[in-house]
């Protein structure tokens, strides 16, 4: 167990140190000339309004141009109930398991 | 066509048949087998026909950008017509020797299916079909050798699948290799490589001997072939000196000649390694046979040194060698299935299957001991048996091949032989000690053993003595390669 | 590029994330370490507030605070709180 | 019994936020929030609910035949919805392609089908968080 | 190392989500308490929401709503905010499903502690549960 | 509405079974209702996938691509069902088919009463509805979503079984597959970050041109994703959740675990490597390299382990392990006849471990017996179970005319042609050791003799579809050609980007 722990330290320390570069490496934070700032954000922020009718431009991403992820969010909550409940409710005798 | 069709499907429809047919209705299955078998020897005979008459037959199917085609040639004919014909001898002498054992119905199933396959491996025009073909014939032939369904068959299966499959998964790298380099993988049109040299070359020779060495036996692949030997007396004689054998022996005749060429093969480094191999082999199966108490043991080993001739004569690649080669697998076959057939009726009638228990039996078992001495004559090669004569264009060929020490080791291995027979076959006629189950000649059950041995054995003589019998076809497939 | 007051805020609300994330692996007792759990979500929707993301600051709110911690509340009237 | 003032502050209190719930599910389009915050929260005001007055006034409220209706027909809605443009032949989920009228912004009825839809989610959702507190409190009776 | 921390310091969010990270993985495949990986696999989760979140943030920018009062206003991006609501709700979704197994094996085993599960497996289940693997 | 079916296609093949999934659960009294909708939504969207598949082969090449909500594609979401889409597509919703067939009226000692069954059934459409997303769909984020999807419902599905040990593995299984998500998202964020883009064909163009300023990132983006659908795929020394799921959820869920889910990731993760990082990169990084290794390890290490089991289904699962390396191994050929292997493999192992699974299910509950000394004489008391077992072995073996030796044959030449003997020698040994674990149950089951007890081939539905399936192996097998001419032009449509 010990000797494990400390593989699984060595790994995340390895991981620590890619990130570290990479984050070195990342567009700056904050400036507004960054890849992400792009002309996808643009047409978002500018024609949210024309083009879905909804002020907050997350909710006109979230249920209009990405409506389509939406759903499977949805989905995913449902699948998230149904393996709830079909975890935990497991049929007549309580708890028993057979 | 429909020949070829009817050679390929007749043991499948049969052993299917059998498969779904009650267990008790006996009489009606062996009518049922002896009419399949039939069926699929006329098939091949129509099928040999047309092939000498210089008909093309084929059979073509895409298998999803390999081509898969089945076109028997005069080599594939040859062993077409030798696993048919003594398919019929075995079936008969099943009946008798399976008489009232247990798991009839899956024998004869398989022992059918096993029939269509080896013809598959028979008339295949190509690699891929070659393939197939060759490692259903392990996947069938398995449950026949473990038949008993002892221990001791469970263990013996297992190695023996292992070693074929292995081979087989071997075979396959060099067919995807042979794919790659030749561009094609029929058989038609000549040797697929003979384009030119490569570096890698050697290393598919080698691959292609371990592929089809396995089922040829070849002496450090062999190891599966003793142990199969827990199979019943029929299986052994058929397949394991036989059939599964000679697939292995006929694909090494395969790549030699339709797939390296004799051309390229003389270049190659290992190519000229091989005739060694088989000569190390034939001498090592026979000595280490002579070391064999239990007789199927000892025949076993000595398949091992017999089936190197073939390979010996091939790989002089020298027609005369050939030539060698086609006349002994043809009359081997003929002598070591009756060999076997009549070590079975002894083992069935006296219960004696060791060489050092074999005294009197002679006496109480004159017919099957004649027909046990004149077998181990034609193992030894002399004259007036169908395998002098293959050994005798061996010779020639290996001479004649510029290879004169092979020749020696033909000499020193015909020697051999008998010092590892005759002396079983005087003591069997000599010593004074009679075994003790009471004999019973002359029931139902023993003639349809019986009978087939002795008609192998007269077919023999008539080889031996009427070479010009077989000639043609051998004729044939010199004239087809070179 | 020099600091501002915000980005200052936002390293303390860091730093508050990392110490809270760390705790979490040491504290022994699990109610304690999902009531940990709560304070990381309280400070990571500061962060997103921060951040200009009020949408998500709500939904973490409520996810994460709400939702999350709740649940594993009432799971510890079931099982056993020590680790 | 137990926490009498506990349970009248939540007879206070839990309306104002099971109305605030809906008033953020409703106003997705247009502040900070939207369905699932929305959802969670009106969700959330039943769960305490739920615990303060003990499970089975809760179960009462919401009987679980209402939670595994609004749970299936809730993400069925969200796919219906996606369907009004089909007969137009713009493709699946089109909202202002589909020729529905985007109202005045600001406004709560702009976004056309954006209100709808988030209406939707914010009940399954809502209904989603009672479903899986409901499961996990039934454990210990 | 001259170019390293002065980068570093601009890309501080970034660093502690990096951080964040770390830890997370770490307390999902050392700790041995169920309750303790599903923290940390949450904290995994907002680590990298974060990076998402800071990577669309603008310095000065506001709040992607449109708001009649400023109309110069520079809005940030408003997509790794939507995908990331998509996040919250799925690791939700996660936390839930794996609170119920958490149940589910406690109701089994009487302890959510890896250790003592494996301990108890055999006397449990009967056999010696899962092979090695 | 046939114009109007067929301009939607691409989406009908996704929400068809999702549709019919969200009205199953009121309806859990009446059981018979329920599964028959069920197998009528795998139907029907096995119909959409063929007719989808018929109307790409009529556009000769020319992917169908469907913008959801009407937005152009870097704004909205994508679907572009290509020859890639379209045989995944085919195969999750074909095998689908048989798999709800075989649970018809089966699954009350697996799973419990009829409410429970019912949500199974929605787990289940939900699982089918997903992957054939994924199958369509091009967009980084969606594919993330999907996948969570896939986690969950399969998560949910391994722990519908009724089995103290099924908690245990749903939940190992869970967490890690969640750090596999957890991995892909940061993937994802991270190509999101480089090029602003969630549409894979803009953000691999960008890729493309931005990566040298950034290779750390890259770097760290390719491993999060190699790592991330690792995990959740089982490639080798990540797949250690893999054998206790597989073998412990309920049969039909076994069939679709081992058949489809873990392919689905094996997909995402070619359309990442090869849609987005693209050629170049993957050469500059050697990840091909990487993938090649894995796959062999893999191939070598399951198979090794799967003989040490005595438990049949836990020996399919390691089985599983090992396919998963020939894929992966297809996939780091990056030429196009390894490609063509590899998609091809991927279709017959979706089949043929469905059939064995299957089989394996409907023999553990006929007999009750799940080791594999213990089934001596199955063959004869369940002949249609076992032929179908016996079928999808030597399919999986790899003998010629059954479904799984074209792709193995692919495989073969496309590692001769990357130049590489080490996956040969892999794939070989692999074939081998397939036979070597596979073949013992089949000679246990027909060649040891029988216990007098009255065990019997399970009822109608559960014979239909082992029959679908086991004349799937064949009939594919002896007729490869239309699929290979689709797995042929979705290898060709990645290797578009190398």
């Amino acid at each position: 167990m010990r000797f494990r722990n400390l593989c699984f330290l060595a790994l995340a320390l390895l991981v620590a140190y890619v990130a570290i570069m990479t984050v070195a490496e990342l567009p700056p934070y904050g400036r507004p000339d960054n890849p992400v700032h792009n002309q996808v954000a643009e047409r978002y922020i500018d024609g949210a309004l024309t083009e879905t009718g909804a002020l907050n431009m997350v909710t006109a991403i979230v249920l209009d141009y990405r409506a389509y992820d939406t759903m499977f969010e949805t989905i995913v909550l449902f699948t998230a109930t149904l393996a709830v409940v079909i975890t935990l409710k497991t049929g007549k005798g309580g708890g028993r398991e057979q | 066509m429909l020949a070829l069709v009817l050679a390929l499907s007749s043991g499948a429809v049969g052993g299917l048949l059998v498969a779904v047919l009650p267990a008790a209705r006996s009489r009606l299955r062996n009518l049922v087998v002896l009419f399949f078998t039939v069926g699929g020897i006329l098939g091949s005979w129509q099928v040999a026909r047309l092939v000498w008459a210089g008909e093309r037959l084929r059979l073509a199917g895409q298998l999803g950008g390999l081509s898969f085609s089945l076109e028997p040639d005069p080599l594939g004919v040859i062993f077409g017509l030798i696993a048919s014909t003594l398919w019929l001898f075995t079936v008969v002498y099943s009946f008798g020797y399976m008489a009232g054992k247990a798991h009839q119905r899956p024998y004869y199933s398989f022992l059918l299916l096993a029939f269509s396959v080896t013809l598959g491996v028979a008339f295949s025009g190509n690699l891929v079909a070659l393939y197939l073909f060759y490692e259903l014939l392990t996947l069938t032939t398995y449950p026949l050798v473990i038949q008993e369904r002892s221990e001791e068959a469970l263990r013996a299966g297992t190695k023996y699948l292992l070693y074929n499959l292995a081979g087989a998964a071997v075979l396959l790298l060099a067919i995807v290799l042979t794919a790659v380099w030749g561009g094609r993988l029929d058989f038609a049109g000549g040797p697929i490589l003979a384009g030119g040299f490569k570096i890698g070359l050697n290393w598919l020779l080698f691959l292609f001997t371990v592929g089809f060495g396995v089922k040829a036996a070849l002496m450090p692949l062999h190891r599966w072939l003793p142990a199969a030997m827990v199979a019943p007396t029929p299986v052994s004689a058929l397949l394991h000196a036989v059939a599964v054998v000679y697939a292995g022996v006929y694909g090494l005749l395969r790549v030699v000649y339709s797939v390296f060429g004799t051309g390229l093969l003389a270049e190659l480094g290992v190519g000229a390694l091989l005739p060694w191999v088989a000569a190390g082999t034939i001498l090592a199966g026979i000595i280490v046979a002579l070391r064999q108490d239990e007789l199927k043991r000892r025949l076993a080993y000595q398949t091992i040194s017999h089936l190197s001739y073939i390979l010996l004569g091939a790989i002089t690649l020298h027609p005369w060698g050939l030539a060698g080669a086609v006349l002994q697998m043809i009359g081997y076959a003929v002598l070591k299935t009756a060999f076997f057939f009549c070590v079975g009726l002894i083992a069935e009638q006296t219960g004696v299957t060791r060489v050092s228990r074999m005294g009197g039996v002679g006496r109480v078992l004159p017919k099957t001991m004649a027909a046990f001495a004149v077998t181990t004559m034609g193992m030894i090669g002399m004259l007036p048996l169908g395998t002098f004569w293959g050994k005798y264009y061996l010779l020639q060929g290996s001479v004649a091949g510029g290879k004169w020490p092979l020749a020696v080791v033909l000499v020193v291995s015909g020697f051999l032989n008998a010092v590892c027979f005759i002396p079983v076959v005087v003591k069997a006629f000599r010593a004074e000690r009679t075994p003790s189950p009471a004999p019973e000649e002359g029931g139902v059950r023993v003639a349809l053993m019986l009978a087939p041995t002795l008609l192998l054995v007269v077919i023999g003589l008539g080889m031996g003595l009427f070479p010009g019998l077989v000639w043609p076809g051998v004729q044939a497939v010199v004239d087809w390669f070179f | 590029m020099p600091y501002t007051a915000l980005d200052y805020w936002n390293l303390v609300l860091l730093l508050i994330l990392v110490a809270t994330a760390l705790a979490m692996y040491f504290i022994k007792d699990l109610l304690h370490a999902v009531i940990v759990f709560g304070a990381y979500s309280v400070t990571m929707a500061l962060v997103w507030l921060q951040m200009n993301s009020p949408d998500l600051a709500i939904t973490e709110a409520a996810a994460g605070i709400g939702m999350t911690v709740l649940m594993m509340a009432v799971i510890f009237r079931t099982t056993r709180r020590e680790e | 019994m137990r926490d009498f003032i506990l349970k009248r502050a939540a007879a206070l209190i839990l309306p104002f936020i099971f109305v605030y719930g809906i008033y953020v599910i409703l106003h997705g389009a247009v502040s900070p929030g939207g369905s699932f915050a929305g959802g969670i929260i009106v969700g959330l005001s039943f769960v305490a609910f739920a615990t303060i007055y003990g499970i089975e006034k809760g179960k009462a409220k919401l009987p679980e035949q209402v939670l595994v209706w609004t749970e299936s027909y809730g993400t069925l809605w969200y796919g219906l919805m996606g369907m009004v443009g089909l007969g137009r032949g713009v493709p699946f989920l089109a909202n202002k392609l589909a020729g529905v009228d985007l109202g005045t912004p600001g406004t709560l009825a702009s976004g056309g089908l954006i209100p709808l839809i988030g209406l939707g989610v914010g009940i399954r959702v809502a209904s989603t968080i009672v479903t899986l507190f409901f499961t996990m409190m039934e454990e210990e009776s | 190392m001259n170019e390293l921390w002065p980068r570093l310091l601009v890309n501080y969010p970034y660093l502690a989500a990096a951080i964040l990270f770390v830890i997370g993985t770490f307390t999902v495949l050392t700790h041995p308490n169920l309750f303790k990986k599903l923290l940390g696999i949450n904290i995994m989760e907002s680590a990298i929401f974060l990076t998402f979140v800071a990577s669309g943030n603008i310095r000065g920018g506001v709040a992607p709503i449109r708001a009649t009062a400023n109309a110069e206003a520079v809005y940030i991006n408003p997509l790794p905010s939507a995908l990331m609501l998509t996040g919250i709700v799925v690791s939700v979704s996660v936390t839930a499903f794996a609170l119920a197994l958490i149940v589910r094996l406690y109701r089994v085993y009487g302890t959510t502690d890896l250790r003592r599960i494996v301990v108890r497996r055999k006397e449990v289940t009967g056999d010696d549960g899962f092979a090695q693997g | 509405m046939t114009a109007l079916l067929r301009a939607n296609l691409p989406v009908l093949v996704v929400i068809a079974p999702l549709f019919i999934a969200f009205i199953l659960t009121p309806l859990a009294r009446r059981i018979r209702l329920v599964e028959t909708l069920a197998f009528l939504a795998t139907v029907l969207g096995l119909g959409a996938a063929g007719h989808l598949a018929t109307v790409v082969f009529a556009r000769r090449g020319s992917p169908f691509i469907y913008q959801l909500g009407g937005w152009p594609p870097p704004w909205g979401i994508e679907l572009v069902a290509g020859n890639l889409g379209v045989i995944f597509a085919l195969v999750v919703t074909g095998v689908s088919v048989p798999v709800v067939l075989f649970a018809r009226g089966n699954l009350t000692a697996e799973v419990g009463d009829t409410g429970r069954v019912t949500r199974f059934y929605v787990l289940y459409l939900l699982l089918v509805g997903a992957l054939a997303g994924m199958a369509v769909t091009n967009d980084l984020f969606n594919i993330y979503v999907l996948v969570e999807v896939v986690t969950l419902s399969c998560c949910g599905l391994v722990s519908a079984r009724r089995h103290p040990r099924a908690a245990e593995a749903a939940f190992t299984y869970l967490i890690l597959a969640t750090l596999g998500s957890a991995f892909v998202l940061g993937g994802i964020g991270l190509i999101y970050m480089l090029t602003g883009h969630l549409n894979m064909g803009f953000a691999g163009q960008e890729l493309g041109r931005v990566w040298p300023d950034y290779p750390h990132t890259v770097l760290l983006a390719v491993s999060f994703v190699i790592i991330g659908f690792g995990v959740k795929a089982a490639v080798f020394p990540l797949h250690v959740w893999l054998p206790d799921a597989h073998a412990t959820a309920p049969s039909p869920a076994s069939a679709i675990l081992s058949g489809l889910a873990v392919k689905g990731y094996l997909l995402c993760l070619l359309k990442f490597l090869y849609g987005v990082f693209g050629g170049v990169l993957l050469r500059e990084l050697a990840v091909h390299r990487i993938l090649t290794l894995l796959g062999v390890a893999g191939i070598i290490a399951g198979s090794l382990l799967a003989l040490t089991q005595e438990e049949l289904k836990r020996r399919l699962a390691y089985s599983t392990v090992a396919q998963v390396g020939y894929l992966v191994l297809g996939g780091g050929l990056l030429n196009a006849t390894g490609l063509t292997g590899a998609l091809f493999y991927l279709a017959s192992h979706a089949v043929i471990k469905a059939t064995l699974f299957l089989a394996a299910g409907a023999i553990q509950a006929a007999t009750g017996k799940s080791r594999i000394r213990e089934l001596a004489g199955v063959g004869r008391k369940m002949p249609l179970t076992m032929a179908a077992f016996t079928i999808g072995s030597c399919g999986l073996i790899g003998l010629p005319l059954f479904f799984g030796f074209i792709g193995k044959w692919y495989l073969l030449v496309g590692s001769l042609e990357a130049g590489m003997i080490l996956p040969v020698v892999a794939i070989l040994a692999g074939s081998v050791l397939c036979a070597a674990y596979l073949l013992p149950v089949i000679r246990t089951a027909y060649f040891r003799p029988a216990p007098a007890v009255a065990w019997r081939d399970p009822g109608r539905p559960q014979k239909l579809a082992l029959l679908l399936l086991a004349t799937a192996v064949v009939v594919l097998g002896v007729r490869p050609g239309p699929f290979l001419e689709l797995a042929r032009k979705a290898a060709a449509e990645l290797m578009a980007f190398v």
